[in-house]
């Protein structure tokens, strides 16, 4: 009796797995991958993107498609369980068999498909800022390396005189590589080491192999490092560097302006909160506070107005269940897979092919194209050329431009670069 | 030129003359239109300790970016948009030459769009003269908070030609803290003195006054002292350092404590809910962290409320849910209104889960652990779907905003509040169940379930009243919550794991031990974070796992929780049913 | 006279304030059967819990053994340790594994090793069977030796729990209320059984079925606990007797005696 | 002697479920690689079997303590996830120079600012050393913890909460990238085992075969020892502690011992796990993954062989399927099933067709479970 019933039951589940086996081949279509965690704990900031994507897909499809070949999107979540992206990323790419996938916002997310995605030879596009040390010919990094945030944002703060700095991020991959360079790059420029605050670490042999404050993800209590920070800035001139990811920096914001620091007393870079994090924080509390990316939603140009005015168009008349429709903004992240939909589509036709190899070379030779941030050119490093913009807070969660540098070479690698 | 300025100034100041209201504004409204930054710094400069009422407004509208530039007829008029925006959005101007409106040719006023205009640009540097501007004219302020900013700032700044300034003051002023204000500015500015018996002075007054801003300053006299080979001032320089120092670790210890309360207070209100669901009732609510986050959501819609209201698309529809429009003090009040209502919310939600599930497993506490969790799961998503899954923002009002200065212990009243909160609370429930008749039920009921129900008590009542209370006292926790942390969909997961080890520490069933565990785990956590660094050198010593352990205290804030964690297990060696266990002879 | 195989000197244990035992006495000698009464509250289910090692006392000694300089400190050993002395105890709520069948339940209490790798590879012998066969009569469970233990009465609880006690072939049964939720027969032959246990083995019964105590009294002395102390001691009709015993204990009402 | 006596020590024959359980993950072992290796079904559907059979070694282990002891630990994950990470720390050192850097020390310890190899990690470098860290350091941990735990008998939710800490401590302390252990990234990219490239499917086929094994070895001493004395003494302790303990039996020792082989088999599954999915990362030792599994128990059915193997595969599949075709509900979907079983179906996916044939005998509706 027992037998039976237990086959069944798999039987049952194997049927429905075997209609997952076999997709239905369309001709006039081309299917395109999209990975981010819809639910979990990214799903704060990689939903945007995924909206951000359909819309990108409906704007092409609209004008005719790729090579005449309307963009089909296979949406899957990633639920912020990292094997489960990488499940996610083979099922992609072996049952659905998509030309390219758009995904992965955290850096482990990445590092859990990459596997997949260089057996398979798949093509991932990257778009969210990242620690670089990396360089993979299956995926095209359309993010910020270090050099395109970090470094320029630096600069402007020692330009304005800031001479100490107080080096504060999450405990991953990100932070700790940016915090590293930053190490050396401070270094370079002759900020003294006792002006670096956050604390060192060494390794075996008393050598300093890394600087700064971590903090566990999802920390809520910043009472203690806020008041550390109220102490290294007492004598002014000093500034935070924050890498502080996601839900945190809302506790560390709220305690920041509680204590009494302002943005005019210590400032904070932050390089992980774009517009769209904005929404969370109390932005009146922060006006003044830097940000450094590659685009943001204040460009004053007519190919960021048309954008932002398309995006919030399409959201009106979305019927995708969880889109959000209301108080949607446009932020780097979102504007870099905006762009790297379009790259994408300038080198398929550029190589009349789907195929990852041609479209490959095709990405390596350089391929412009003006998106809402300005123009972005492909690298052969698989990186991408980009304007860099310095922006302050405003009380309505927008960032005011300070300065921007043009056209910055992305390059993954730099540690050991500024000794 | 600079010093003869000042004295003027201060004469002016001094005399009470209120002059040049015309020509301040007339240099702002110059200065908006110059081209280049260094033109505009010294345009700026020139206002320095001008004591113009006019002054103050402006230049705050210019950092705010609410100056902007009305360009017509090819003349460009820089202009303050006031007054409240009508439908198409547009605002009164008033001219910055003149503060009086700006008018066309026929002498009718025009009103503006500030969508449409360009506001005056400003950098860093730009700010920073701005604030010096300010600063001086703060020292003149009416409010010592103003004036006390202001000497922060010029004493860090240590330019020697601000000292006559400085010492005119010291007659004048009569507040004692701006006076302590003074006092180490002066020290600080006179710390770059050539005069080194001034050096030694300053480095002296410095000491008394225990300015623990100064020690940048006085460690930079150290160095230049060696340099110069000037040993004698480096060792005053160094003196003076340990003293500060001294002082510095006494005020770390005081602040450490009332973080510690701060921090034990959030875990009590976290806690307290879950002591009652958990404690009183023995069901474990994994989705107690939901009901926080509830709460929070509560909170964020009321202020909405008061605000302009809100839009939601849950699921695709569109809801609005229209605002009061409130301003002022009314607008503020909204968290008063959000604290009750988060109450209601939650105990509402807390009532539909107590009917639609955990009634059901009463007698099968394990499984509505996992109900309870698939629950978690479920109202999550909801919460996603509806608000979105960015965080949201929820303001503070402004009397939670800002802090209280004890002796150098920063105290924020966002911090305070909670604590008040939190003993307010506490006693609160506490007088609920022990002096009223509900709580009397309910006591009655979490005893003996069989007994009360012999007596005629309607149990099945009580047990959905004391879920409503202890959700209820969670939806409570997360309106305060959304004062210090984030609000998001995984807002309460953050919670979950420490309201548990809170209720489980003190005991369950056991509202004083759950008092005493969230003030001690909070403390525990805020010590190790201030002092692990410190000790981790020591902690190489440790056989075995001493370079790990070293290692781990570097990284405070994790160390700090770690520890906790295994100061948890260690301590329900000792008592294994937490610290206010209920003995009883039954068995089990 | 011989020295009591269970010597208990002046105990006493709090609970959060409340005296449950106060310097409490007790001697009980080889074969003997004790029957403990007294009214709720007196203290004997504490009393068990003393020498079971379920509790510790907070003053007091509790001594084991019939030979005064080799006796063992039953205050500084725990449950398990406390059992494999030969001390077994019956709980007033019949307290068997209900998802084992009836004679599982006896293999567990079978007198042999009782060690974590002994068990993952002892086999029954055919002399234990027989034994538990010879229990199964005894309890007049043989029929239903494969019954699960949740599946039986109340009364054939009381049995088997009685059943499993003897399975482990103790020097002293602690037995509380055997007789609770037994028809008047049942509990006749219960008493029988004990009766028949004494001498054998030692036993302290504590019971509040006065019908019963008169049976299993016969020969054996009363211990009268009231309110944590030792109100008086001696043969059934003396503690009958007694004027204290009649006030707090029988002297309430006619249904006293019954 | 009206029947014959039974020998309850004696295993009583294999009953239909497990024989079935037994019959078809032998059969799967032989079957799914060979239809791989044939292009019947894709190398991918092999790989997600292979995943959630090393989800059935977790939920059996969960199921050993809750099902069969009474045990309910929320700290499986990290019994798992060490496996995970011991034979990871193997995996790691066999990419030798083909990593981002191309040095001969592992990634994340090269951008950390390492030049030589930390002493812990060398022994590593070994194959049969890393299989034996794979027991030896969760078992090693479960007893530490086991014994603190079960000497001062915390029990029911105190044990369950306890185990919580336990778990998410060791997720905090494996997400810092100075535990030298690759921090939030954890460990990936593995390139070979034992010399053969993790990316060959005929390689991916043998660990395949291996996790089939494995979980028929399980399966076969869990159903050993539940016949033997240990077994009755493990189940008394589930259902009348104090009785067991009145008995004579140290319940802490017995417990330990099922905490410490609990722990090992979670182990094994997480170490098979590693080398199939590519990736160890401390989230996959946080307490939410160890409700996770007991999720799967509790859906199969606790208390059995089959409920947990069920369980996680039936789970999981439907995760598979959901996260794809509803990538926005899917959680309500998953969490409002979860709790349709946990109310109306205590008995897990098991007892299905036995509720469904009561509710065809009985035309009256099924009353809400007591």
């Amino acid at each position: 009796m027992n037998i039976p019933r237990l086959s069944s039951i798999l039987t049952v589940g194997a049927l429905a797995l075997a209609t997952l086996v076999s997709p239905v081949k369309a001709e006039e279509t081309v299917k395109v991958g999209v990975l981010h965690s819809l639910s979990g704990t990214m799903a704060i900031s990689e939903t945007s993107l995924r909206d951000v994507l359909l819309f990108t897909f409906d704007e092409i499809n609209a004008k005719g498609g790729v090579l005449g070949r309307k963009i089909e999107p296979v949406v899957v979540d990633g639920a912020s369980n990292w094997p489960l992206f990488a499940e996610k990323a083979k099922q992609l790419l072996e049952q659905d068999h998509v030309a390219v996938t758009f995904g992965c916002w955290t850096s482990v997310s990445r590092k859990s498909v990459l596997p997949v995605y260089e057996k398979n030879n798949g093509l991932l596009f990257y778009p969210v800022q990242y620690e670089g040390e990396e360089e993979s010919k299956n995926v095209a990094y359309t993010a910020e390396a270090v050099n395109q945030q970090a470094t320029p944002a630096v600069d402007y703060l020692l330009a304005q005189g800031v001479k100490k700095f107080y080096l504060l991020g999450s405990d991953y991959v990100y932070p700790q590589t940016t915090n590293l360079v930053l190490l050396e790059y401070l270094l370079s420029k002759g900020v003294p080491i006792e002006n670096i605050g956050g604390g060192f670490r060494k390794d075996a042999s008393g050598k300093i192999i890394s600087a700064g404050k971590y903090t566990p993800f999802g920390h809520t209590d910043y009472q203690q490092i806020v008041a550390e920070i109220k102490q290294f800035a007492a004598g002014g001139g000093a500034a935070v560097v924050s890498t502080l990811n996601g839900d945190t920096n809302v506790p560390f914001f709220k305690e920041y302006a509680a204590s009494g620091l302002t943005a005019e007393t210590c400032p904070v870079v932050s390089f992980s909160i774009s517009e769209d994090e904005f929404r969370g924080l109390p932005a009146d509390k922060l006006v003044g506070q830097l940000g450094c990316w590659t685009y943001f939603q204040s460009i004053k140009s007519p190919a960021n107005k048309k954008f932002v005015a398309d995006f919030q168009a399409w959201l009106a008349k979305s019927t995708v269940p969880g889109i959000v429709k209301e108080g949607r903004v446009t932020c780097s992240p979102m504007v870099l897979s905006y762009d790297g939909v379009y790259l994408w589509k300038a080198c398929v036709e550029k190589a009349g092919s789907f195929d990852v190899d041609k479209v490959r070379e095709v990405w390596k030779s350089g391929v412009s194209f003006n998106g809402p941030g300005g123009k972005v050119t492909t690298q052969p490093n698989m990186h991408l050329t980009k304007n860099v913009f310095i922006g302050e807070t405003k009380a309505d969660g927008q960032f005011k431009i300070l300065k921007s540098f043009d056209n910055v070479y992305g390059e993954p690698w730099l540690k050991g670069k500024f000794k | 030129m600079v010093r003869l300025f000042l004295i003027q100034t201060f004469l002016w100041l001094a005399c009470g003359m209120v002059a040049e209201a015309q020509d301040a504004r007339h240099e702002i409204a110059a200065a908006t239109l110059l081209k280049g930054e260094a033109a505009q710094i010294k345009a700026l400069n020139g206002l320095m300790g001008q004591a113009d009422d006019a002054i103050f407004p402006l230049l705050e509208a210019w950092r705010k970016d609410r100056l902007f530039l009305y360009e017509a007829n090819g003349k460009t008029v820089p202009v303050l948009l006031v007054g409240a925006k009508d439908k198409e959005g547009m605002q009164a101007a008033e001219r910055i030459d003149t503060g009086k409106p700006l008018v066309d040719e026929k002498g009718a006023a025009i009103r503006l769009n500030a969508e449409d205009l360009n506001a005056v640009a400003h950098s860093a540097n730009l700010r920073r003269v701005m604030k010096a501007v300010l600063d001086l004219t703060d020292l003149a302020s009416s409010e010592p908070a103003k004036r006390r900013s202001a000497l922060a700032a010029i004493g860090q700044a240590q330019q020697l030609e601000k000292l006559p300034a400085l010492e005119k003051r010291l007659a004048v002023e009569k507040d004692a803290d701006v006076l302590a204000a003074l006092h180490e500015a002066i020290a600080l500015v006179r710390l770059k003195s050539p005069d080194r018996a001034v050096k030694v002075a300053a480095l002296k007054e410095l000491e008394q006054i225990q300015s623990l801003a100064s020690t940048d300053f006085i460690a930079t006299v150290e160095k230049e002292a060696k340099l110069a080979k000037d040993e004698n001032l480096a060792v005053h320089a160094h003196t003076t350092l340990l003293a500060i120092n001294r002082h510095r670790s006494v005020v770390d210890f005081g602040g450490t404590l009332f973080r510690s309360l701060s921090l034990g207070s959030i875990l009590l209100i976290v806690a307290l809910g879950l002591a009652i669901t958990f404690g009183l009732m023995g069901v474990i609510n994994m989705a107690h962290g939901e009901m926080i986050a509830i709460g929070a959501y509560t909170t964020y819609v009321v202020q909405n409320v008061f605000a302009a209201g809100l839009a939601l698309s849950p699921f695709g529809f569109s809801v609005m849910i229209p605002g009061l429009h409130a301003t002022g003090w009314f607008k503020e009040s909204y968290f008063l209104f959000a604290l009750p209502l988060s109450f209601l919310t939650a105990a509402v939600a807390g009532i539909l889960l107590e009917r639609g599930v955990i009634r059901f497993l009463y007698r099968r506490p394990l499984e509505s652990l996992l109900a309870t969790w698939g629950v978690s799961l479920l109202l999550q998503q909801l919460l996603r779907l509806t608000f979105g899954a960015n965080n949201v923002q929820v303001g503070s009002p402004s009397y939670l905003s800002g802090n209280w200065v004890v002796a150098d212990i920063l105290l924020g009243w966002n911090r305070i509040f909670v604590i008040a909160f939190a003993a307010l609370i506490v006693f609160g429930v506490w007088l609920l169940l022990t002096k009223t008749p509900v709580g009397l039920l309910i006591r009655a009921v979490t005893q003996n379930r069989a007994m009360a129900s012999c007596m005629g008590v309607r149990t099945e009542r009580v047990n959905t009243l004391t879920f409503a209370l202890g959700s209820g006292l969670a939806g409570l926790a997360g309106a305060f919550l959304s004062q210090i942390g984030n609000v998001g969909p995984s807002l309460g997961q953050s919670y979950i794991v420490d309201s548990f080890m809170v209720v489980v520490v003190g005991g369950v069933g056991n509202l004083v031990g759950t008092i005493i565990s969230g003030l001690g785990i909070g403390s525990f956590d805020q010590f190790v974070q201030q002092y692990s660094p410190s000790v981790a050198g020591a902690l190489t010593e440790v056989p075995w796992v001493g370079g790990f352990l070293q290692n781990l205290a570097q990284d405070s804030a994790v160390f700090g929780k770690i520890l906790v964690l295994c100061a948890i297990i260690l301590f329900l060696q000792w008592r294994p049913s937490g610290l206010f266990a209920v003995r009883s002879r039954n068995l089990d | 006279m011989a020295h009591p195989l269970l010597t208990v000197e002046d105990i006493s244990k709090t609970y959060d304030g409340f005296k449950a035992i106060t310097k409490l006495n007790f001697y009980l000698f080889e074969g003997e059967l004790r029957t403990v009464i007294g009214p709720n509250g007196a203290g004997k289910s504490t009393f068990f819990d003393l020498l079971t090692g379920r509790t510790r006392p907070d003053e007091g000694k509790i001594e084991f053994g019939t030979e005064a300089n080799n006796s063992h400190d039953l205050t500084r050993l725990n449950e398990v340790e406390i059992n494999r002395l030969g001390i077994a105890r019956k709980f007033q709520t019949p307290s068997v594994y209900t998802e084992h069948s009836v004679r599982e339940n006896l293999v567990l209490s079978l007198k042999g090793p009782r060690g974590v790798f002994s068990s993952l590879f002892q086999r029954l012998s055919s002399t234990e069977n027989d034994r538990i066969d010879e229990l199964l009569k005894l309890i007049r469970l043989e029929a239903k030796g494969s019954w699960k233990a949740g599946l039986l009465a109340h009364g054939e609880k009381q049995w088997l729990e009685i059943g499993m006690l003897l399975a482990a072939e103790p020097r002293v049964l602690l037995v509380d209320e055997p007789a609770a939720g037994m028809t008047d027969e049942e509990t006749y032959r219960t008493g029988e059984l004990l009766l028949s246990l004494a001498g054998k083995h030692s036993l302290i019964v504590v019971e509040h079925d006065m019908s019963f105590v008169r049976q299993i009294a016969r020969d054996g002395r009363v211990t009268v606990l009231h309110q944590g102390t030792l109100l008086c001691e001696g043969k059934f009709d003396e503690v009958q007797a007694d004027p204290r015993v009649r006030e707090v204990y029988l002297g309430r009402g006619k249904h006293g005696t019954r | 002697m009206s029947e014959a006596p039974e020998n309850p020590l004696s295993p009583p024959p294999l009953s239909n479920s497990t024989a079935g359980i037994l019959a078809f993950a032998a059969g799967a072992m032989l079957i799914l690689p060979a239809l791989d290796a044939g292009g019947v079904i894709d190398h991918f559907t092999l790989n997600l079997w292979g995943k959630y059979f090393c989800y059935a070694l977790l939920a059996l282990s969960v199921d050993l303590l809750w099902g069969w002891t009474g045990l309910l630990s929320l700290g499986q994950a990290l019994f798992f996830a060490l496996g995970g990470y011991m034979h990871g720390m193997y995996l790691m050192r066999m990419i030798g120079t083909q990593g981002q850097y191309h040095k001969p020390i592992p990634d994340f310890l090269v951008f950390l600012g390492w030049t030589d190899l930390p002493a812990f990690w060398k022994p590593f470098d070994q194959f049969t050393f890393a299989m034996a860290m794979v027991f030896f350091l969760p078992g090693i941990l479960a007893f530490l913890f086991g014994w603190l735990a079960f000497r001062s008998r915390i029990k029911g939710v105190y044990f369950s909460i306890l185990t919580q800490a336990l778990t998410y401590a060791g997720a905090l302390i494996f997400f810092r990238n100075n535990t030298l252990m690759g921090g939030n990234n954890g460990f990936t990219d593995f390139k070979e085992e034992l010399g053969f490239a993790l990316r060959e499917p005929s390689t991916q086929r043998g660990l395949f075969v291996a996790t089939a094994a494995a979980l028929v070895g399980v399966v076969i001493f869990l159903r050993w020892l539940s016949g033997t004395k240990f077994g009755l003494v493990q189940r008394a302790i589930r259902d009348g502690e104090n009785r067991t303990l009145f008995s004579g039996y140290a319940t802490p020792a017995f417990k330990l011992f099922i905490f410490v082989i609990a722990g090992m088999i979670a182990a094994i599954g997480g170490a098979l796990y590693v080398p199939q999915v590519g990736i160890i990362n401390p989230s996959d030792m946080t307490p939410d993954k160890s409700l996770e599994a007991i999720v799967w128990v509790a859906v199969g059915g606790r208390g059995t062989l089959v409920g947990p193997i069920l369980g996680a595969v039936a789970v999981n599949m439907l995760k598979s399927y959901a996260t794809r075709a509803m990538p926005d509900l899917w959680l309500i979907l998953l969490g409002g099933l979860f709790l349709l079983v946990v109310l109306f179906l205590p008995g897990g996916l098991v007892s299905l067709p036995e509720k469904i044939r009561g509710l065809w005998k009985k035309s009256i509706p099924a009353t809400l479970p007591a």
